[in-house]
């Protein structure tokens, strides 16, 4: 029934060639709460993986990225980062600091400063960065820009176009390459492909499957179950704040998932 | 403790505590104050502390100080106050001669005596009020024509810098001066006016504006001293300062200063500290039930750069 | 080159309004766009340049040097107090507290002149001028309180601040002849009145901080999207915090000139003036929703306010006629300019 | 279970933030001062408030939309001057009383034009109502100069300054008017489909647009409400004063935004109700007038007003946070 739902078949050949290539966990997260929204969660990513969050929504899932992100103040639990331990993470500017990127899940209100340029925006997070002397290099960041405008194809008459001229597909792509722009360590999409079309989608899928080829460890979070089956190597199926279960690309099944994401074999989740 | 208190601003709390006092003994005459605008320039704040320390020297008289931010209707709210606390008189300093005739009418109803200060209530008012105690402003303005007539031998052509738009002082003593002029100095032509908002900044400015326009200026006559510094300063800056006779009003010490230094040439005397103890004296009279005359004007003499020596330095 | 990175970034929130009644009137619409691609970028020049026309036309000593200097020297004193609050502004916030802390600083640099020296006076005052701005910076930047609410609550006990310092005597300065003070507000160099030099290098200064700057741009970003520019990781306490720090020094400076200037000080000398900057700020074209305006467009406000102001007196109009005029001006100048930017005359809302 | 209403209240007053102020500065007053508690004095408050109370009623409407008016101080100014000196004019000498009649309807067809012309240039235009009303304070004002050249006007028949000053039962005749205004507006904001769409537009004007409200139109009522009713203010406050002058009401529009933000209305628009501006102008008349009782000295009257302002706020804000665990934004 699931299968008519969906209407295509599960495709799980890709996968086979992802496995073994995975490097150091990048992340790690040990009973991570905050207030009602999340409640002990645990998962880890590798460097080279990619790890798929699904649940309704509200399920607390934008919540950890946030978490992550330094966003918000867990109540309880630690995040582990390479080496390093830590029980929060002060802010955004911390996060990525420690190689951390968030593609957020609204780009209209949170990826993307609309009525400024395409280039100003990509190079925001780094803009510090980019300097000759007390002054922000203009080389440096059209560089930035020629160099993800091409790897992300991102159609646009010029850099000086204000974002919020582009189509939506483009303006995820300037999201995108804002954040990889930054060459984090782990790189969280939060519903990268709301709201664009079909072809922009499929671009971004093959972009996320080949950004873990590279061994950035991402992080996908969807509502779309064929996005989620597609891109990731395991899934983490939410339910109200809570992990339900994790699963891997051999053990998966839609029917499992759907039943993990609704509450329903909440038997199995303690 | 007496002594920290007077350090705080004003003296202000110093009198709560005599109003409270006042409280305790019932002989005590219990007089009300609502003052049009403290701070916003030196002559209303001196006026205030003058008033306190006059209030303070006498032991039978308590007293509330109010103060209207130069806002018609706090004022009349605070007239309401005052007959709400049943003061035995009221003083007001009007934000506006005519617009707190009615109110003044219900103080008088209400059987409390009112006592206008400093500038008059408009005439439909007068039957309300037991007396006036203040200068004569349209007088001002006359003095100030004649300062200007005798300072230019009858002859020329000058500018005036009136105060901010709409408040009474400022209306009188431009009438005043406009209407005296015209009369008595037929040679001396008014070439434009235009308001200096009783600030010497803006003032300063319009000046400036003014030296641009007309290569010959022969004369200024500001609203105030502190006005007519400005002016003063700009025609200095032009290097056109002594080609001009400067008359101001209400003599400021930067007024008296640069009459020392020869740069300006008269103005009117006033001082605040005359003006808050006539009040204080005129409404007592009042409660006490002692006959009063109902205009009660203190003298306000032309002070020039001859007669100065006759005066003292003004504190504000 | 300059200035394109910039004026480019400052597209309009056009976007965001629904668009509509396309197709018809489609020549005129045309036109109007390529007049109005240039007026989008020359507008307010092109008002200016009407204006000074205008005005040089009736009046034959406008345009004399000696006019243009004195209206540069007065404008000066809004106008340095402008270029802060264009930076507020261009955050995402207001500053009405400028008036009220232009008094405050005015009278304590004049008060302390003759107590501690003018040097002193002024290391004192901008550090009580920098404190207000601190106090608004902290409650808009990291209380994350209403800039309007605010400041108008600054406004307000500011002026009683002021009041209370000074017992609400004005202050005044002795030698005015002999302390070096005088040079910023009457002085000159290079046979140019001090208080245009101090602006011209102030809206220098701020012009180069806001475009060529890390942190101008981030002070863009917040007032564009105050999410997107958390998100993308800008510390926008920090950010808020120093625009009003930024506002405040601008405040100080403007009280030097003034309290120079004038040799003196009333307590309320600057009431009324944060609205004359604001308004100048808008003639600018700069938005109040925040994220789009140039320092230099400011300046082109302040003149024209200055100059609105000195024309209609050499006229020989009377003052409320200014106000008349200005209420025009001010409408019309902020229509035109987003006339052109959105390329129709009407506004598209139904 | 006798609690229970006892913390429903407490619940509430922690969601209105602006009443437990009100409350709090209440009892303060009234113990700190004897002359504070008196049905004499309430009345005062009542009649004193009713000035910025009525314009906060139109400005309530405003705001919500989303616009702003600032231009109310110098419209205040106008009506009064319009009201008194046409109540005196010699072709109204045979009317009596009843001269007042038509000055009073000049006044106020004055205020509800210079609201529809507002309203009409934000509507076609699209410049922001900040801009446009910052103009037109200005430019009123200046009307306001052309028109009474400087000279502040006295209401001759003191049948309108004893009206101000009249009783309608035990209650002050300007007061019950502004409690009646506050009723209808309420009516009009809560139970009608004007009111609903003041909030539609403010919440977000393209869904409202979609929704088939004429925004332009809808936004153009509401200024010329707020117009009106800063007329009708500065009718009453000239029958207050009998007179009126051309600088009344000088900041009024920033006491009145103040008392509308203290109320809960968002400046962003969407959100606020009549209750809590009604709230919000007695926070500031009770303050005054207690200060004036007091005899706060005029300059920390400036300090007070202005921490208190921020402190509410600061007090809103702490209010509906919504945890530890909100967004750090």
């Amino acid at each position: 029934m699931i299968q008519l739902m969906i209407g295509r078949k599960l495709d799980l050949s890709r996968r086979e060639q992802a496995a073994g290539s995975l490097g150091e966990v990048a992340l790690q997260v040990e009973g991570l709460s905050c207030g009602d929204l999340y409640q002990d969660v645990s998962f880890e990513v590798r460097e080279g993986e990619v790890l798929g969050f699904y649940g309704l929504v509200g399920a607390g899932r934008t919540e950890i990225a946030e978490t992550l992100f330094g966003l918000r103040r867990p109540t309880a639990g630690t995040i582990r980062l390479g080496a390093e331990e830590l029980n929060h993470i002060a802010s955004p500017a911390t996060a990525i600091a420690h190689g951390i990127s968030l593609v957020p899940e609204s780009r209209k209100e949170q990826g993307l400063v609309l009525g400024m340029n395409c280039r100003d925006n990509m190079t925001l997070p780094q803009v510090g960065d980019l300097t000759s002397g007390p002054f922000v290099s203009d080389g440096a960041e059209i560089a930035i820009f020629d160099q993800y405008r091409d790897t992300l194809q991102i159609k646009t008459p010029s850099w000086r176009q204000a974002v919020g001229n582009l189509s939506g597909g483009n303006q995820q792509k300037i999201v995108i390459g804002k954040w990889l722009a930054m060459r984090p360590r782990i790189l969280i999409v939060d519903e990268p492909t709301r709201g664009i079309d079909v072809g922009s989608k499929a671009e971004i899928h093959n972009l996320i499957r080949k950004l873990a080829g590279q061994g950035y460890a991402v992080i996908v979070i969807s509502s779309e179950m064929p996005e989620v089956l597609h891109v990731s190597d395991r899934i983490v199926a939410m339910y109200h704040g809570r992990v339900m279960r994790t699963f891997t690309a051999d053990e998966v099944t839609e029917d499992s998932l759907v039943a993990a994401i609704s509450g329903i074999d909440q038997g199995r989740a303690a | 403790m007496d002594k920290k208190m007077k350090a705080l601003i004003a003296g202000s709390t110093a009198v709560m505590c005599l109003a409270l006092a006042g409280g305790v003994s019932a002989k005590t005459i219990k007089i009300g104050i609502t003052q049009n605008n403290v701070g916003v320039d030196s002559y209303q704040t001196t006026y205030e502390k003058a008033f306190i320390a006059a209030a303070k020297a006498d032991p039978n008289v308590s007293t509330v100080v109010l103060d209207a931010g130069g806002d018609v209707a706090r004022q009349i709210a605070q007239i309401q106050d005052l007959i709400q606390q049943h003061v035995d008189a009221i003083i007001v300093w009007p934000t506006n001669g005519k617009a707190v005739v009615p109110a003044v009418k219900k103080a008088h109803d209400a059987g409390i005596p009112v006592v206008i200060t400093n500038s008059n209530i408009a005439k439909q008012g007068m039957p309300y009020i037991a007396a006036f105690s203040g200068p004569n402003n349209i007088k001002q303005g006359e003095e100030a024509a004649d300062l200007m007539c005798k300072a230019l031998n009858g002859k020329g052509q000058i500018v005036q810098i009136s105060g901010k738009p709409g408040y009474t002082t400022a209306i009188q003593r431009e009438k005043g001066f406009e209407v005296q002029l015209a009369k008595k100095c037929p040679g001396v032509k008014i070439m434009a006016t235009q308001p200096g908002d009783w600030n010497r900044e803006k003032s300063q400015r319009v000046m400036e504006d003014f030296l641009v326009k007309y290569p010959k200026i022969d004369g200024v006559y500001a609203a105030d001293d502190n006005m007519g510094v400005g002016a003063l300063n700009a025609a200095l800056a032009a290097h056109r300062a002594k080609d001009i006779k400067f008359v101001g009003a209400t003599n400021f010490a930067v007024g008296y200063e640069a009459m020392a230094k020869g740069e300006y040439y008269g103005s009117v005397y006033q001082s605040p500290v005359e003006d808050a103890k006539n009040a204080l004296k005129t409404a007592v009279e009042v409660v006490e039930g002692k006959k009063v005359p109902k205009m009660n004007y203190f003298p306000t003499p032309p002070i020039d750069q001859q007669n100065m020596k006759n005066f003292s330095k003004p504190v504000f | 080159m300059a200035e394109t990175h910039t004026t480019a970034s400052l597209a309009p929130a056009a976007t965001e309004r629904p668009r509509g009644g396309q197709g018809e009137n489609a020549m005129a619409e045309t036109r109007l766009k390529q007049i109005g691609g240039l007026l989008a970028r020359q507008g307010i020049f092109v008002a200016f340049a009407l204006f000074m026309i205008g005005f040089a036309i009736f009046s034959d000593r406008f345009l004399s040097v000696e006019n243009i200097m004195s209206v540069l020297r007065a404008a000066a004193i809004i106008g340095v107090m402008a270029l802060g609050v264009t930076v507020v502004v261009i955050g995402g916030n207001l500053d009405l507290s400028v008036g009220s802390m232009l008094s405050f600083s005015t009278v304590m640099v004049v008060d302390l002149h003759d107590k501690i020296g003018p040097g002193a006076a002024i290391g004192v005052t901008l550090v009580a001028t920098l404190g207000l701005g601190a106090v608004n910076g902290l409650l808009v930047g990291v209380a994350k309180l209403n800039s309007l609410i605010v400041t108008l609550g600054m406004l307000s006990a500011i002026q009683g601040l002021t009041l209370i310092y000074s017992g609400g005597k004005n202050v005044d300065i002795a030698n005015q002849d002999t302390t070096w003070f005088k040079i910023f507000g009457r002085g000159y160099i290079a046979d140019i009145p001090t208080p245009i030099v101090i602006f011209a290098l102030a809206a220098v200064v701020l012009h180069v901080v806001m475009a060529y700057t890390p942190f101008g741009r981030r002070v863009y970003a917040t007032g564009g999207n105050q999410t997107a520019a958390v998100f993308s990781g800008i510390r926008r306490n920090r950010v808020v915090f120093a625009t009003y720090l930024i506002s405040a020094t601008c405040v100080a400076i403007s009280a030097i000139i003034l309290g120079s200037r004038v040799m003196g000080s009333q307590n309320n000398v600057g009431q009324g003036y944060e609205l004359q900057a604001l308004a100048a700020v808008i003639l600018g074209g700069t938005s109040l929703l925040g994220g789009a305006g140039t320092i230099w467009k400011t300046v082109i406000g302040v003149l024209i306010l200055g100059f609105i102001q000195n024309g209609l007196l050499l006229l020989g109009f009377e003052y409320y006629v200014q106000w008349l005029v200005t209420w025009a001006v001010i409408i019309l100048a902020v229509w035109l300019d987003i006339a052109a930017k959105r390329g129709r005359l009407w506004s598209p809302i139904a | 279970m006798s609690d229970n209403p006892l913390k429903s209240a407490m619940q509430w007053l922690a969601r209105n933030p602006i009443w437990s102020f009100i409350l709090l500065i209440f009892i303060f007053f009234s113990i700190a001062n004897p002359y504070f508690f008196a049905i004499q004095n309430f009345k005062n408050i009542l009649v004193q408030t009713s000035t910025i109370g009525l314009i906060a009623l139109g400005m309530t409407l405003v705001m919500i939309n989303g616009n702003i008016d600032l231009s109310v101080g110098a419209v205040v100014a106008l009506a009064a001057s319009l009201c008194v000196d046409i109540q005196d004019w010699h072709i109204f000498a045979g009317w009596g009383d009843w001269a007042i009649l038509p000055a009073v309807l000049a006044a106020l067809a004055a205020g509800t034009l210079l609201g529809a012309l507002n309203g009409l240039i934000v509507w076609k235009t699209g410049v922001d109502s900040f801009i446009v009303t910052l103009g037109a304070m200005l430019g009123v004002r200046g009307l306001v100069f052309v028109y009474t050249k400087e000279q502040s006007f006295f209401a001759s028949n003191f049948a309108f300054s004893d009206f101000g000053s009249s009783n309608i039962g035990p209650l002050p005749t300007l007061a019950v008017l502004f409690i009646l205004c506050t009723i209808v507006v309420h009516f009009l904001l809560s139970h009608t489909v004007h009111g609903r769409n003041i909030y539609a537009v403010g919440g977000n004007r393209a869904a409202a647009v979609n929704a088939g409200i004429r925004v332009g139109p809808h936004m153009l009522v509401n200024f010329m409400i707020v117009g009106f009713f800063a007329a009708l203010a500065g009718i009453t406050l000239s029958s207050q004063m009998g007179a009126a002058t051309p600088n009344l009401g000088t900041n009024y529009e920033l006491w009145v935004i103040t008392s509308v933000v203290l109320g809960g209305t968002k400046l962003n628009g969407g959100a606020g109700d009549i209750i809590g501006t009604f709230g919000g102008v007695l926070a500031i008349g009770i303050l005054r007038n207690g200060m004036n009782l007091m005899q706060v000295p005029a300059f920390y009257v400036l300090v007070i007003l202005g921490a208190i302002l921020i402190a509410v706020l600061f007090l809103d804000k702490q209010l509906n946070r919504k945890g530890k665990e909100e967004l750090r934004l």
